[in-house]
């Protein structure tokens, strides 16, 4: 895998010289921010400045408060107390229209589209143009595709955003923010769902912004990211700010130790645990859409115990439908899934779930969650016909309470309680009580959907740790992940899905993610095949 | 949060709403120049009378069966318009096989249950129409029990005629009465000329059933759980379909039984033009009103046919009836709105609380901790 | 408020086929029904099926349902669930009666739209600003709202020259169309009982004599509401807020206002439907009877979206018209176009692989076929129920995959994402 | 509405003077108001002179769904109270009914008039039989009245007649008969439609009565029956819209001649009736006088009237007097409880041929039927 201290590849540009203090005044400049919810402190007593024209990076562990502080910052909620200065003007937001007439944009972790709108319905909300009183929907889109071309962020501005993969959300949602002319952007974890090549692209984007004297704020886990963009680097803590850092200087480890105070984790395995005992074993399984097209064509794999196979594509290449087939969540039109040598391709998903398939899905919030329930009662989801969730058809209440306190502690889930809502979670501490609770109730296959996207290098350790020791004890693992250093790392097997075939297998010893980024790209690379 | 205050947040909604409704409907009165001193003078005065009480609760006991049949549905976001057409149906069919002349030679216990059981499989049998569309054509069930409901009243009115399930009686037709020993007897109660329905017991025990199902059992977990995120269900593997279909059938059944205490406990002891109708419609607002809370809903139906049964001194003292409608639709406005009120005030205490351990946190340094307590 | 309709949740959500048919194959299509309505006239002699008289009787019955349903479009597009039309509608029919009859039908119409709005407003505050569940409210509202108008009704219309305690004193109507030439023209051609054409002649003669301008009005409010809705900044934000509201909000969209506009709109529109029912009448307690949830029923019908919006008040218009109308045995013949429609849509549903479907569709068809045939009248009871046994025998068998506004019924609290 | 009184007056002016009626007269109606119950019916007994302690007597009223202002047989009863107390009665209460009403609430409502101080309870509306059944028994100083139903008063039912209850029903199918013989005369196309309100046996016997009178005038003849709503859904009486295009079918149908026994729908079906110009036959009251029907007054060829008005008159007449009615009390064409209105002339060129078929109905010589089929 790439040292940590390589500059990723395809980094020309050298970032302009820092204008740090001297006269010009910082871009943002947040004082003394305090943010509570109930039951929590969001941000307590945060100062945060960011010089213009600038990649300023903003780094923590889940629920450290970074997306709260940058909510403040998007107007998007008031801040107990503290300060905001944009520009060297202070400001006081009322909605996210204040920001963005003074020229901020952000883009969420959590994506902010509306599913039934075109592409570019959803972009130019806000700020459409029009002639008359009528949408003005030529010049919207001609804008789009101009911005698309301009910064290679290229979408088809007449389609349904339901129609479109994770990446090209992405892209939608920094449109979105670029079509407003914004001259500070906010990208809460934009990297989380790309893939490297995506990534470089990207990353030129922002720093051809940044030579235009745009301010970029970046928040990501991707340690090596955030040094080969960042100018500067804040480190929060826990609603608290622990200090700045000099991208050029620091490394990812002392980094890692400002965040959380533990080493920087390393995904791999110790010596291979694969047996001969094959766990699962798919034969030709063929998905069709709707409209009859095929989105998954004649797959065929294997996974034997305490092994873990890892898939490797661009988003929307049929790992979801793949997914979807082993969970028996959508039928497959031709074909076999036998699960520990029983055909279980007719059972439903919950049957399949009893037979010890463990399910973490890519969209927490879509498939993992309840969001309204309290954390206890999302611990009984999908178990909810088993101990110790159930007696027989009754619910066993306490029991799952119990269970469900041993996943917070072990897994290290921060919340006030188990009483409170998923909803009241942060994104990482969610993911941990998923993880947490597939892994209970030892399953014999475990289905691990970009398992570490946006969890902190703090619990991404622990995940991977507790899927270290499960494949050890024997666990079959289908890991499908958009972080390539977590797929090397981590596989046993490799292989890359390409338009719903699987496309060759890749030995992980080998292969780097430069090499797998082409092959999942459609490129040729026979050499590394093993 | 200290539990005194606990217990006051309960009650300030419930508390909150009957004086926000008392305050509207005292506006109300007084702009359409009734006196409210005598108008309340006759509600208070209406519950001096024993029957009143009593048939406050004979009616409440209707109302609660037809809340809890629409509250199974809301619990999965069904929304079971058709409980109107279904209890009448189900009353209707149920009141025609009760009277039947085959009955009077079966032991007491035996017609009773029968005649119960026909009454929730003909309701569960037409919602049944519903869940089927809906599971296998995805038709929308607002849109088909609102047309099954007017479904119902054209072929109850086919049936009940003379010659086919009914007799005529002066201008009226009903069914063929049941025979002593077909209906249930009823309990005195001193002082009053109404005595108590027995069926009430059903209700409580409908009641309880549904608290039970709902929170003790992995059926009404998966009920919920659906109703919360249907896609987080599917992916835990809870069939939609399967849960649509048996909450739909579930309500049609509990809405099947809505009918009996008027035809079991009633005088008349069969299904004639005069069966009261529209109940169905009256069931979904005390399932709002109590907020699909088993107990909730007690008091919900309680309050409703209290001002029912209040109409008629309240037209003694010379305030219109259509007054009565307006303080219903108002309590049912103020009492969400009290909660609403009441939970948007936790919040900020909530808050509060968090801000005075933040000293605390300080030291320890992690407020998560802190707020754990 | 239910949430999904669509049968199975979890399918990637795949583009919808074009299911935009091109003007010419709508005229054909619409050739084919009539020819197929032409036989069975034909052959049953019952004239009221294509009857000029029918026709304008469906459409005096579509009108109040189809903008009921429009009242619903409005609302539930900007994510708030309307079930309090019935009430707004009763509000509309009091306005309508109370200026009405002093100032002349316009006025009526224009104190309908307000006391709708008022209604709609109502609507709107106890959703929007309270964030009370969107059916508690509209169910208060269709509570209150009877209550309400018929206290008024005995307060001012008791005393009123030609008024009662629960009536108005009458309302003229507004003026009626009628393309004389070509009304007569028509007319004869369908008094000569010609096949397909004479039944063309009626259809035509129904939609241009004695149509009410309040008809034509209905009409164009539709397709002005699909315009603004679908093509215009206002619209747009509307649907952003039923959509995605806190996406909208993060886009500095002001999604209060938007609901608040919409479902003020909502009720103004409903009010109308409302004052339908009274113009050329009077105001009548208890006047609505249900047509505010059928107008919603419509809606659902139309996937929340003006044309389908419209088919669906039409089809029940149609039939509901016809039943009330008709006193020959147009409703019977109907079984058998029932039996031939369900023929053809069996026969498309197995080629499209559907085989259940296509047996139950033939099955039906089977038993209405004998029905038809074993009986020559239906009993009026069962007549009464056909626009309701049709409308949910459509829904049935065409293929609904119902797609309503993604956040339409949650509460929304700004700043709380 | 007081002014509603016209209706009764000029129902009997036909029989008393048949020659000397004419639109003229009637356009003074209003003051015949007065001594309207004087004037009902040929062949009716004098009207009861009130000659006892009107002080004696408090009146309490119960109406049916729909109360006051139904243009229909409640307004017509509401009619015979405001007669009353203008003669100097006491009226204790009205209380009006609800469609969700139970049995229970109709015997509260009857027990809370009598024990709120009358001493003559008048319920409108068979739906109170079971209710008055029960209560009756219970208040044997106050003497009860059913409109409407017999069963109370029928000597064959078990425990024989309820004592101080008196059963006031009317021949419906009798004074339909009249119309029907009226619309035979007058129409052209021999095609006479026939609309009612809600499908009920009571609106079945105007249909009856109706369908034999045009029958035994002009065999050939047809009658097209159509009704508005089935029950419960009690719409029917409150559609003019459906009204009218129910009769728009039949006019347009070949039809001349409606009869509209709707209630509050009526007026739609006038409305078409001018709009074709043909005729429309009216019901309860001599509608032509009906103030809400001024605008299409002359297109109502006559009115089927039902003199509830004077029943009521009688009975509280009868307490008055100190002989309060008991047992059952037909109000047939004979005592002219029922009859046909004059009113506008339409009918004076008929009124020989009327004044036979009633000759024969009250001698007996005609059997009117009053059950459809
Ligand atoms: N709307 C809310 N209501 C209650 N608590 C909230 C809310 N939003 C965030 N929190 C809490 O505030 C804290 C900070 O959350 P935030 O999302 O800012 O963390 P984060 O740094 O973005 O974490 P991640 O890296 O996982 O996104 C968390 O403990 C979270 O539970
Ligand atoms: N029908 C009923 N009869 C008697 N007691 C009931 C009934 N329904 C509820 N209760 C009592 O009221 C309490 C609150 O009811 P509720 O349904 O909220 O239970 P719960 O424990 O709070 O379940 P959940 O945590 O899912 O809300 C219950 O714990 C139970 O003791
Ligand atoms: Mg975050
Ligand atoms: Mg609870």
């Amino acid at each position: 895998m790439a040292h940590p201290a390589d500059p990723p590849p395809g980094d020309p540009v050298e970032p302009p010289p820092v204008t740090r203090g001297a006269g010009a005044p910082p871009a943002v400049q947040l004082t003394g921010i305090t943010k509570r919810f109930p039951g929590v402190v969001a941000n307590s007593d945060i100062t945060f400045t960011v010089a213009r024209g600038t990649v300023h990076a903003l780094v923590g562990e889940n629920g450290a408060g970074k997306s709260t502080l940058m909510k403040t910052l998007y107007g998007m909620h008031r801040p107990d107390e503290g300060s905001i200065e944009v520009d060297g003007r202070p400001v006081t937001f009322h909605s996210p229209a204040d920001a963005i007439a003074a020229g901020i944009g952000m883009v969420h972790q959590h994506f902010m589209l509306a599913d039934n709108l075109t592409v570019w319905e959803n972009i130019v909300l806000g700020s459409e143009p029009v002639n008359g009183v009528r949408l003005d929907s030529r010049s919207a889109i001609d804008k789009i595709r101009a911005l698309g071309t301009s910064y290679g962020l290229t979408v088809d501005p007449e389609r349904l955003v339901e129609s479109l993969g994770v990446g090209e959300r992405q892209r939608v949602e920094i449109i979105k923010v670029l079509y407003r002319g914004a001259k500070i952007l906010i990208l809460d974890e934009p990297t989380a769902v790309l893939v490297p090549q995506e990534v470089d692209e990207l990353f030129g984007n922002l720093r051809e912004l940044k030579s235009e004297g745009l301010t970029i704020i970046f928040i990501s886990h991707k340690l090596d990211e955030v040094r080969a963009i960042a100018d500067e680097i804040t480190v929060i803590r826990r609603g608290t700010t622990v200090g700045t850092a000099d991208p050029k200087a620091v490394t990812n480890s002392q980094l890692a130790e400002m965040m959380v105070g533990s080493e920087l984790p390393v995904p791999e395995l110790r010596d291979s645990t694969v047996t001969d005992r094959v766990v699962l074993d798919l034969a030709g399984v063929t998905v069709v859409d709707g409209d009859g097209r095929p989105v998954l064509t004649d797959i065929t794999a294997a996974i034997h115990a305490g092994e873990v196979l890892g898939i490797a594509g661009v988003e929307g290449n049929g790992q979801a439908e793949l997914v979807d087939a082993i969970m028996g969540i959508r039928p497959i039109s031709a074909g076999r899934v036998e699960l520990a040598g029983v055909d279980v391709t007719k059972l439903s998903t919950l049957r399949r779930r009893e037979a010890g398939i463990g399910f973490i899905p890519e969209d927490r919030h879509r498939q993992g969650l309840i969001l309204e329930g309290t954390l206890w009662e999302n611990r009984i989801l999908g178990h909810q016909t088993r101990p110790p969730s159930a007696r027989g058809f009754r619910l066993n209440r306490s029991g799952a309470r119990k269970d469900t306190q041993r996943i917070v502690d072990e897994y290290d889930v921060r919340t006030p309680g188990i009483e409170v809502k998923a909803n009241s979670l942060s994104g990482g501490n969610q993911q941990k009580l998923i993880v947490g609770r597939e892994m209970s109730g030892d399953p014999v296959l475990l289905i691990a959907s970009h398992p570490t996207r946006g969890v902190d290098v703090g619990a991404q350790a622990a995940i991977w740790e507790h899927l270290r020791r499960a494949r050890e004890a024997g666990l079959a693992v289908l890991l499908i992940s958009a972080d390539l250093e977590e797929l090397i790392g981590m596989s046993d097997t490799l292989t890359v899905i390409l338009r719903g075939k699987l496309a060759g297998s890749y030995d992980p010893a080998a292969v780097t993610p430069e090499q797998l980024g082409i092959a999942m790209t459609g490129g040729d690379l026979g050499q590394v095949a093993s | 949060m200290t539990n005194s205050r606990r217990f006051w947040l309960a009650v300030a909604a419930p508390l909150g709403a009957l004086v926000v409704a008392f305050i509207v409907t005292t506006l109300v009165l007084l702009l359409t120049g009734s006196n409210p001193f005598d108008a309340y003078a006759a509600l208070g005065g209406a519950f001096k009378t024993p029957r009143i009480v009593v048939n406050t609760v004979n009616t409440a006991t209707t109302y609660y069966l037809a809340a809890v049949a629409v509250a199974i549905g809301f619990k999965m976001n069904l929304f079971n318009i058709g409980v109107d057409g279904q209890y009448r149906l189900a009353a209707m069919l149920a009141a025609a096989f009760a009277g039947g002349a085959f009955m009077s030679g079966l032991p007491s216990v035996l017609r009773i249950i029968l005649t119960l059981a026909a009454a929730m499989a003909v309701g569960a049998a037409w919602a049944g129409i519903a869940a089927f569309l809906k599971a296998t054509r995805g038709v929308s069930e607002v849109i088909s029990t609102i047309m099954l409901n007017a479904i119902a009243t054209a072929l109850i009115a086919y049936l009940l005629a003379p010659g086919r399930l009914a007799i005529a009686q002066g201008n009226n037709v009903l069914t063929q009465p049941i025979t002593e020993g077909g209906y249930l007897p009823n309990i005195d109660i001193p002082g009053s000329s109404s005595q108590l329905y027995t069926l009430i017991f059903l209700a409580a025990l409908v009641g309880l059933g549904y608290w039970w199902v709902l929170n003790r059992t992995v059926f009404g977990f998966s009920i919920k759980a659906t109703g919360l995120s249907e896609t987080s269900a599917v992916a835990s593997g809870i069939s939609v379909k399967r849960m649509v279909v048996s909450a739909m059938l579930l309500s049609g059944a509990i809405a099947g039984l809505v009918g009996m205490p008027e035809l079991l406990n009633g005088d008349t002891h069969a299904y004639s033009l005069n069966f009261p109708a529209g109940i169905g419609f009256t069931g979904i607002a005390i399932a709002l009103l109590g907020r699909n809370h088993p107990v909730g809903m007690v008091f919900s139906a309680l309050l409703w046919s209290a001002l029912d049964s209040s109409s008629n001194s309240l037209q003694g003292a010379g305030v219109p009836k259509e007054l009565v409608t307006i303080m219903q639709g108002v309590m049912l406005f103020a009492v969400v709105i009290a909660y609403e009120v009441v939970r948007r005030y936790r919040l900020v205490l909530e808050q509060k609380a968090v801000a005075r351990t933040l000293a605390a946190a300080r030291t320890t340094g992690d407020p998560n901790e802190v707020a754990a307590r | 408020m239910t949430m999904t309709t669509d049968p199975e949740p979890l399918a990637r959500p795949v583009k919808k086929k074009a299911r935009t048919l091109g003007p010419l194959a709508w005229v054909g299509l619409a050739a084919l029904g009539l020819l197929l309505f032409a036989t069975v006239r034909q052959l049953t002699g019952a004239t009221n099926l294509t009857s000029s008289g029918a026709i304008q009787a469906a459409i005096g019955a579509a009108a109040p349902i189809a903008l009921a349903g429009l009242s619903g479009l409005w609302s539930e597009r900007s994510g708030v669930v309307n079930i309090g039309i019935e009430g707004m509608m009763v509000l509309g029919t009091f306005g309508a009666g109370w200026a009405g009859y002093q100032w002349g039908p316009w006025a009526g119409i224009f104190f309908a739209l307000v006391c709708g709005a008022l209604g709609g407003l109502l609507h709107a505050m106890a959703t929007v600003t309270f964030g009370v569940d969107h059916i508690i409210s509209g169910v208060a509202i269709n509570i209150i709202a009877p209550g309400f108008t018929l206290y008024l009704a005995k307060l001012l219309f008791t005393n009123a020259p030609g008024g009662g305690q629960k009536q108005s004193p009458p309302v003229s109507d507004v003026y009626r169309i009628t393309i004389p030439g070509l009304s007569n023209w028509l007319g004869t051609i369908e008094d000569k009982q010609i096949f397909f054409v004479s039944d063309l002649a009626g259809i035509l003669r129904g939609a241009t004599t004695h149509l009410s301008v309040f008809t034509v009005l209905a009409v164009l409010l539709i397709v002005l509401s699909g315009w603004v809705l679908w093509r215009t900044r206002f619209g747009l934000r509307v649907r952003s807020c039923g959509e995605a509201p806190y996406a909208a909000e993060s886009l500095g969209v002001n999604v209060i206002k938007y609901k608040f506009a919409a479902v003020t709109i909502s009720g103004a529109t409903a009010g109308l439907a409302g004052a339908f029912l009274v113009v050329g009448l009077k105001f009548q307690d208890g006047q609505t009877g249900g047509r505010g949830y059928i107008g919603l029923a419509a809606m659902i019908f139309g996937n929340w979206r003006p044309g389908g919006m419209a088919m669906g008040a039409a089809l029940f218009g149609y039939t509901d018209g016809m039943q009330l109308y008709d006193t020959g045995g147009a409703i019977h013949a109907l079984l058998l176009i029932l039996a031939v429609a369900l023929v053809v849509v069996a026969i498309l549903q197995m080629r499209r692989g559907h085989y259940t479907i296509g047996a139950v569709s033939l099955v039906i068809a089977a038993l209405s076929a004998i029905w038809f045939f074993s009986t020559d009248d239906l009993p009026g009871q069962l007549v009464t129920a056909a626009p309701y046994a049709i409308t949910l025998l459509v829904m049935g068998l065409a293929s609904q995959n119902l797609r309503m506004p993604k956040a339409d019924g949650l509460i929304y609290r700004k700043g709380e994402h | 509405g007081s002014d509603n009184n016209a209706g009764s007056g000029t129902t009997s002016a036909p029989t008393s003077a048949p020659t000397s009626e004419s639109p003229a007269a009637t356009s003074e109606s209003p003051a015949a108001t007065s001594e309207s119950p004087a004037a009902t019916g040929s062949g009716a007994p004098p009207a009861v002179e009130m000659t006892g302690d009107k002080a004696a007597v408090k009146v309490g009223m119960a109406y049916d769904v729909g109360g006051r202002g139904d243009q229909s047989f409640n307004d017509s009863a509401a009619r015979g109270l405001d007669k009353a107390k203008a003669a100097g009665v006491t009226i204790v209460n009205e209380i009006e009914a609800t469609a969700t009403d139970t049995d229970a609430q109709r015997e509260d409502r009857l027990r809370q008039l009598a024990e709120g101080g009358a001493n003559v309870v008048i319920a409108v509306g068979f739906a109170y039989e079971p209710a008055l059944a029960k209560a009756a028994p219970d208040y044997p100083d106050v003497h009860f009245a059913i409109i409407d139903d017999a069963t109370l008063c029928d000597p064959a039912a078990k425990g024989g007649p309820v004592k101080n209850v008196a059963c006031l029903t009317f021949a419906e199918e009798q004074g339909s008969y009249l119309v029907g013989v009226a619309a035979a005369l007058k129409s052209k196309t021999g095609k006479i439609g026939f609309v009612g309100g809600v499908n009920t046996p009571l609106i079945q016997k105007f249909q009856a009565g109706f369908e034999a009178g045009v029958k035994a005038t002009k065999a050939d003849d047809t009658v097209t029956p159509k009704y508005i709503t089935e029950p419960p859904d009690f719409s029917g009486f409150n559609d003019p819209g459906k009204g009218e295009t129910i009769a728009k079918g039949m006019y347009d149908g070949g039809s001349d001649i409606v009869y509209a026994a709707a209630g509050g729908s009526g007026a739609g079906v006038f409305k078409a009736a001018k709009a074709a110009k043909g005729w429309g036959i009216g019901v309860d009251s001599d509608q032509y006088n009906a103030p809400t029907l001024s605008a299409v007054k002359d297109v109502i060829l006559t009115s089927m009237v039902k003199n509830v008005d004077v029943a009521v008159w009688d009975d509280i007449a009868g307490a008055v007097n100190g002989k309060p009615l008991t047992g059952q009390h037909v109000y047939d064409l004979k005592v002219g409880g029922v009859g046909y209105a004059t009113s506008g002339g339409f009918v004076d060129d008929i009124v020989p041929q009327l004044e036979a078929a009633k000759a024969k109905i009250i001698s007996g010589e005609i059997k009117v039927p009053s059950t459809v089929g």
